[in-house]
């Protein structure tokens, strides 16, 4: 991507607020990339809103200097609709968990595709729900009770005797609902992640990167050693603008593929038809409707 | 008649029944129409059956040549065009009402004292389709129905001795584009139903109607519509909801006018989006709103405590239905008014509004957004499906009187001294940024913060942040409380005095007055805002009444019970949930018992 | 299929409740079609349970004579999970509108398909909300605001200008989802529904029948007529099993596919799970752990 | 030695505070283990940080040779590990206390009056580990600690003159696995901590605990686990959930011990599912529950309703933390009642009942279980963080006392004769079926509805149903209301009667305690069943009051302000919401204040 004369360093999107985060979070990681990406895209600090949920990773707003909304849990993605539909000129990021996301969160994330909002949502996936000290999440691996393998109960405390479902495809659920730019990324590659993410803030659509940010407080499976030998990148030559073979990509089980995914050049943005709507109402500074004449109709 | 009244003026309670879907609504509609066009106010009440089509509707219209308070006691006149609905409500009819029915479908068992009007709709109806029958081709006389409607207005028009002019000229715009034949059939339909009627009148009693001259032009408005078109004057242009009986009008109401005024409407997946993208457009410096019913406000409890807590102006409509879980979604009840008061884990202040009339909903919704950006907080705005639903010819509300305020926003100057988001200030009210604005960056969070935003569990800071919170409303109460009472009735000392609050307004002022006829000393005063309660004005008010009614439409009587959280008043009280709104004589029959007791 | 014995007719499913909906509405053809497939499938009335959210179609469950439980708007699922978590000899039967499921609901599906209860869900999809007297659903194909095309306002009452997002595709989702059957069907062919109902009460595991029911009092687009023209039957060689291909066929633009989609057989289902888990602790009528012995850890 | 106490005995207030994730909690939870071990009653009280790791924690242990009421108020001894946790915590000791504290991080400003140990933890733990390097493996030696709670449990038991043999068999326990050698580290690294502090003692003082001869079995337990106990005891075979602080670890016990008694744990999607799997269980037969606090019960409001009005037995409870919205999750608060109590639109009933102590949780837990199974309904229950995180060591509940109740289903005559399933009695309480039962047949809905089921919207059965739902909680008041109030203090007339709920009692206890110990007359009742509430119990009470108090863990004094919509009295009231409990002084500060007033 061509490299624009950057006027906000990354150090520039780091707060006074110092990450709570434990020793060895991999989300300190992806807010490393996260800053790059911000300067590198030539984000204007006082322009951009970062929002996201209730978790460990959705703590992320207050540690980057720029207008923030740390909401509730699960409610990150209407809350960013709002903004985004209220100040189409802003750049809205939206952060969070995978149970954030996938878990509470996950009846809004469909309808969110539908609307395509420019905006982009970048999932630290820790395969456990962190802030509550390490239960099992949507994306969890922990074997299945009746493959009766020994689990670590003190670690995965709501399956002890391991899960009774299994763990959910994000990448092919976010396909099926068309999310127009769909990407993985990995917090212990954090250039690879940057550029990624800023691909995805460019991307004039709703974008989803679920980032891989192992917890290694909670989570001693799927660790950044377990991720560096279970994902590989995504070959060049690979085309993400064919659906059906995104789709059998993200149901792939040899390894996690990392990059760009599936990629839908311009889908239809709610924001789009509502500003196309204001203009076929003329709109300018002073409403050409005013309430006399609405009040007018009813007479 | 259903109010004592001198001559010559209107008074006069029509009730139409007849199956839901059927024409019993437009019926209703263009009788309306027809008495608006009279000079007359105008003032209706409907009750939709539970079914999703098929089932008895009720539509009553009461006609007046002065202002309207309430859709009236029983009914002067009841048209039945089902057998169901005459039996189910029938009996709203007095005992010397009059009875107009279609014959074709039943007869009733003839009261005493009772006028009757037998009126065979279909048989007439179908006989002017016949008549026009050749003229017509095939396609267009297939779907082409028999003007019952028109006939029973024809003859309810008659019934109440009014002009067929403008029934006619109606006629005419209407079905111009259907061809010259069509207009015919439902002109002659018209006067087929009048006729019909004028050969049985002989010496039979006719309801008394006499045409007004009106002096302003009055536009036919419901609850709904009057708080839709209050928001846009209030400058929302944010507007985010889910559909529910029976609020949905309001969205779809907006959804049509508000990209007009430069605004945007959103349906959500559910309530819980609904409000969170509120959230979102007030946190980036638009006005917004949502309204639902119980049940969305209910899945809104969550984070209507958010915006409390991060302190974002936001108006949450509750058009109240009846009923707890889905209960009876298409009947009436000031039910919510704890869910509004109390709904939110641990303690964060909302404000709470209650309308009270069509017109009402027009101003209170102004107010709604007015406190909702001064004082940085959800407000609940409570309707209900009465109001919600009910229609008057008003006259349009006096534009030039409406005041906006908004939120209070740093200068430059304070911004670069080093902001604070959360500022603990003497009124509790700090100045809030949007994004965008230079050296205004924050984190807006529900967790508690000190008055930066950043988080912080102290508890020297959790008091200090609450205390901060919960001041702005004391401050709300002490500056603005006496702007949302109002007082109606005797002066000084009284025998009784009402205190409500919402749409029971216009009902219990009725009453009293029939009750001030009758001589009794009685007060009414009325309260628009129920969190914080204007307290002061009350005990005013209290200590001049010997005695205290507080009636409202629910169970356990909610507002009687935050009378007693935050007065020492004592009182009797009238509460019942039927889902339907009170009528002037059972409140006036409770003045009367409480002045007796 | 085998035909068994029919120990209950269809007309031996009808409740005393007479259906409240709309002449002409498609809910009744395809209520007719459960009538007859819970004959087909042999049921017990009292063995059986229908569960529903709040809409016109969520009322079905009064109409048959068979346990019901018509909770609130969007949790069918949830509700029906418990009941079949409790009483797994019973069988379940979830019904409800493309509003209740798709909307509202649309949290607890992926959710449910993880879980894999042996349910069957069968939505009645009239490409609107009915019950609320005709707004958009998420399966509404009103033209976008920006085609600018003409939309009957009156009928379309929160999309007067046309819609503001693309609607789902609620097969494509159900198999990025892994829902374990996944089949449409359509009330106007009420033999085949019932057919395809059989085999979903039958499969072990989570099935989802979406079976399009006109409703000709809000939605003057997708009739009965609409459907006729814009559906047609699967081939028989058609191979469900293949998943890949499967979302290959929901995506197709040229009609709706109407027959059995994708199924997996012997997925997990998280009844099984929990029942290895009760025998892992030799579960018999009397526990084997006392509360005695529990408290006894604490000493 | 913080109460005023007979000689001999033992009262003492440790406070070890540290950086979380760090050794504190396992050195006090090592703590507890050797006090009880002396015998001696324990009663614990931690919090956390905000943050999710590192931020310092509080671990305070009272150690007493007879039962404990609460955390006790200042500290005798306070055991430093870090500088933060010093400066933050470090103001609780007394003016006479002890301190001991890590000289190798940091040395506090030393004050009169107060008697203090340095302790090179770190120095003296290195040097243990150093002892034994030549005997163990490289690998294990790497991921070797330097066993600094030993070092600094040994230097405490010193300081508490604890014996040294328990610590030591259990360190023997403890590492057998690891070899010889890190049992040999650990012994000499307690011995090492012990003779550190020996040294250093002379003349200096040393708080006062003595060894009791314990003649019961003791199990050491909170009131998370208390409350999942009751719940198995009760019968209770079906629990859905979703993770949230302070509730999580119920669900996280019973998923490891339901699988045992032959039940069912579902970690939900969120708590509205956690609920919906809930109601469908209850319908389908099993006993239900789902545990959450402030956020999640927001969320269940909407279907605890459709409990209510589906009359479906359900356990909801609600482990309350501080502040609204996300507000401070790892804090205790008392500020959900408002929420358990209005948490619905419209009306519905349901029973709120509140936990008081460890113990209580079990007992308690059975009786809502009852009481939901009984009346049909969902049942609020209240804990809060500080009782749900509060370690006890105390007698393991007699099993034998547990009586458990269940749901009145109609004989086989009763269906066959056209069942009703909500049959208007005159208790209110009608029969329930569970699908698979013969003539049982009927759909269960949240929709108004006649005694079939079948929906209806009449007023006069909206009415009736309504009556009937909430006559079960008359007859619930007016039969088991005495059940659940307790009174301690002084009988006949007092100055000041206090009345509470919840978490609150032990603390209040002690206060009235001591209260009476300096001449005042103190009666104080303490209420479980907050709704119905038990109103002639209360008002019997009161009667013999000169003055009350009512104090309560929130902002608004919701409690009180329950009494004022339920009685008529007048009292003082003391309220709070600083996200910690209280301790016993400011209450006994408050009683003599009301009681000179
Ligand atoms: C309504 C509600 N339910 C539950 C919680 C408790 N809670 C806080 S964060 C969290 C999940 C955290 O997991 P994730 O979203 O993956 O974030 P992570 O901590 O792993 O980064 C939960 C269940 C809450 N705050 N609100
Ligand atoms: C929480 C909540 N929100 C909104 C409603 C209002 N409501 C009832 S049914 C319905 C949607 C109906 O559409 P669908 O599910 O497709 O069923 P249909 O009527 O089309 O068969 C809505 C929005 C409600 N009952 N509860
Ligand atoms: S708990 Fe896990 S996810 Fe949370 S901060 Fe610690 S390491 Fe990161
Ligand atoms: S409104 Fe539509 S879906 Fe509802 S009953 Fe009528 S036809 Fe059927
Ligand atoms: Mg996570
Ligand atoms: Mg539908």
């Amino acid at each position: 991507m061509a490299v624009e004369t950057v006027v906000f360093a990354p150090k520039d999107f780091k707060s006074d607020l110092k990450p709570i985060w434990c020793a060895g979070c991999g989300d300190f990681g992806v807010l490393n990339s996260l800053y790059k990406a911000m300067s590198m895209c030539n984000l204007d600090p006082e322009q951009t809103v970062v929002v996201s949920g209730i978790g460990c990773s959705s703590r992320l707003p207050g540690f980057v200097n720029a207008y923030g909304f740390h909401g509730v849990h699960g409610r990150a993605l209407p809350i960013a609709t709002g903004i985004k539909a209220a100040r189409p000129e802003l750049t809205v990021i939206v952060v969070g968990g995978d149970g954030d996301g996938y878990s509470i969160g996950a009846g809004h994330f469909p309808h969110c595709a539908r609307r395509n909002p420019d905006i982009t949502y970048l999932i630290m996936n820790n395969n456990t729900y962190g802030l509550t000290k390490g239960q099992v999440s949507p994306t969890s691996m922990v074997p299945l009770a009746t493959l009766g393998q020994k689990i670590d109960s003190k670690r995965w405390k709501t399956t002890p005797y391991g899960m009774v479902e299994e763990s959910i495809n994000p990448i092919a659920q976010a396909i099926a609902w068309d999310v127009s730019f769909i990407a993985r990324g990995f917090s212990y590659k954090p250039n690879q992640l940057a550029e990624i993410l800023v691909q995805a803030i460019k991307h004039k659509g709703f974008s989803l990167i679920d980032a891989f940010s192992p917890c290694p407080t909670f989570n001693q499976d799927q660790t950044d050693d377990f991720y560096k030998d279970h994902t590989y990148d995504i070959p060049t030559d690979y085309d993400p603008t064919d659906k059906v073979r995104a789709f059998e990509l993200s149901l792939r089980t040899d390894g996690y593929p990392i990059g760009v995914i599936y990629k839908r050049e311009n889908k239809h943005s709610i924001l789009d038809e509502q500003a196309s709507l204001r203009e076929r109402f003329h709109r300018d500074e002073a409403p050409l409707i005013t309430l006399e004449k609405l009040l007018q109709k009813f007479v | 008649m259903s109010a004592p009244t001198a001559v010559h003026t209107t008074d006069v309670v029509l009730r139409l029944v007849g199956e839901s879907g059927e024409g019993t609504v437009s019926l209703g509609d263009l009788t309306v129409q027809m008495l608006s066009a009279m000079g007359l106010d105008i003032y209706t009440y409907q009750t939709f059956p539970a079914e999703i089509k098929g089932g008895t509707v009720m539509y009553q219209i009461r006609a007046k040549s002065d202002p309207i308070l309430s859709h009236g006691d029983n009914a002067d006149v009841v048209v039945a065009l089902n057998h169901d609905g005459f039996d189910l409500f029938g009996e709203g009819l007095r005992e010397d009402g009059i009875l107009l029915y279609d014959s074709d479908v039943f007869t009733p068992r003839s009261e005493p004292g009772r006028t009757e009007y037998a009126l065979p709709i279909s048989t007439l109806a179908r006989a002017e389709k016949e008549a026009v029958r050749h003229e017509v081709e095939g396609e267009q006389l297939k779907r082409l129905p028999a003007p019952k409607n028109i006939v029973g207005l024809g003859a309810l028009l008659r019934l109440l001795s009014a002009p067929m002019e403008p029934a006619e000229d109606y006629i005419r715009t209407l079905f111009e584009r259907k061809g010259e034949a069509i207009v015919r059939m439902n002109i002659s339909a018209l006067h087929s139903g009048a006729d019909h009627v004028a050969e049985q009148i002989g010496s039979k009693r006719l309801p008394k109607v006499s045409p007004v001259v009106r002096n302003d032009v009055r536009i036919t408005v419901n609850g709904n519509m009057m708080l839709a078109m209050g928001a846009i004057a209030s400058g929302m242009r944010f507007y985010a909801g889910y559909p529910i009986t029976p609020a949905s009008e309001i969205m779809e109401f907006l959804a049509k006018e508000l990209p007009g005024f430069g605004g945007d409407m959103i349906q959500a997946e559910d309530e819980i989006a609904a409000l969170g993208m509120c959230l979102g457009a007030s946190f980036a410096g638009k006005k917004s709103m949502t309204a639902s019913s119980g049940p969305g406000i209910s899945l809104m409890v969550e984070q209507i405590n958010l915006a409390a807590q991060a302190e974002l102006p936001v108006v949450i409509v509750d058009v109240q239905r009846g009923g707890a879980s889905t209960g009876m979604p298409t009947k009436t009840s000031q039910g919510d008014l704890n869910l509004a008061l109390y709904g939110v884990h641990n303690e964060s202040p909302r404000i709470v509004l209650t309308t009270t009339s069509v017109e009402d909903c027009f101003w209170t919704t102004i107010d709604a957004f007015n406190l909702a950006e001064v004082y940085q907080c959800p407000v609940m705005l409570l309707s209900d499906q009465a109001l919600a639903t009910r229609k008057m010819n008003i006259p349009a509300p006096d534009l030039s009187k409406v005041e906006v305020r908004n939120r209070q926003v740093p200068s430059v100057e304070q911004r670069e001294a080093g902001y604070l988001r959360y500022e603990d200030t003497e009124t509790g009210i700090s100045t809030m940024v949007a994004p965008g604005m230079k050296g205004g960056i924050y984190t807006s969070t529900g967790i508690e913060h000190d008055e930066s935003g950043d988080p912080g569990y102290t508890p020297v800071l959790a008091m200090k942040m609450k205390r901060k919170r919960f001041r702005k409303f004391e401050t709300l109460r002490i500056n603005e409380g006496h702007k949302f009472v109002k007082e109606w009735g005797d002066e000084g000392e009284v025998e009784v005095g009402v205190i409500a609050f919402g749409s029971t307004e216009g009902a219990i002022r009725e009453a009293t007055d029939r009750a001030r006829a009758e001589g009794f000393k009685v007060a009414h005063l009325h309260v628009r805002l129920i969190n914080p309660l204007p307290v002061d004005q009350i005990n005013e008010f209290a200590a001049r009444c010997k005695k205290l009614l507080i009636p409202e439409l629910n169970f356990t009587g909610q507002f009687a019970n935050w009378l007693r959280v935050n007065t020492d008043l004592k009182f009797e009280t009238f509460h019942k949930d039927e889902g339907i709104p009170f009528i002037p004589n059972e409140l006036y029959q409770e003045i009367t018992r409480v002045a007796g007791s």
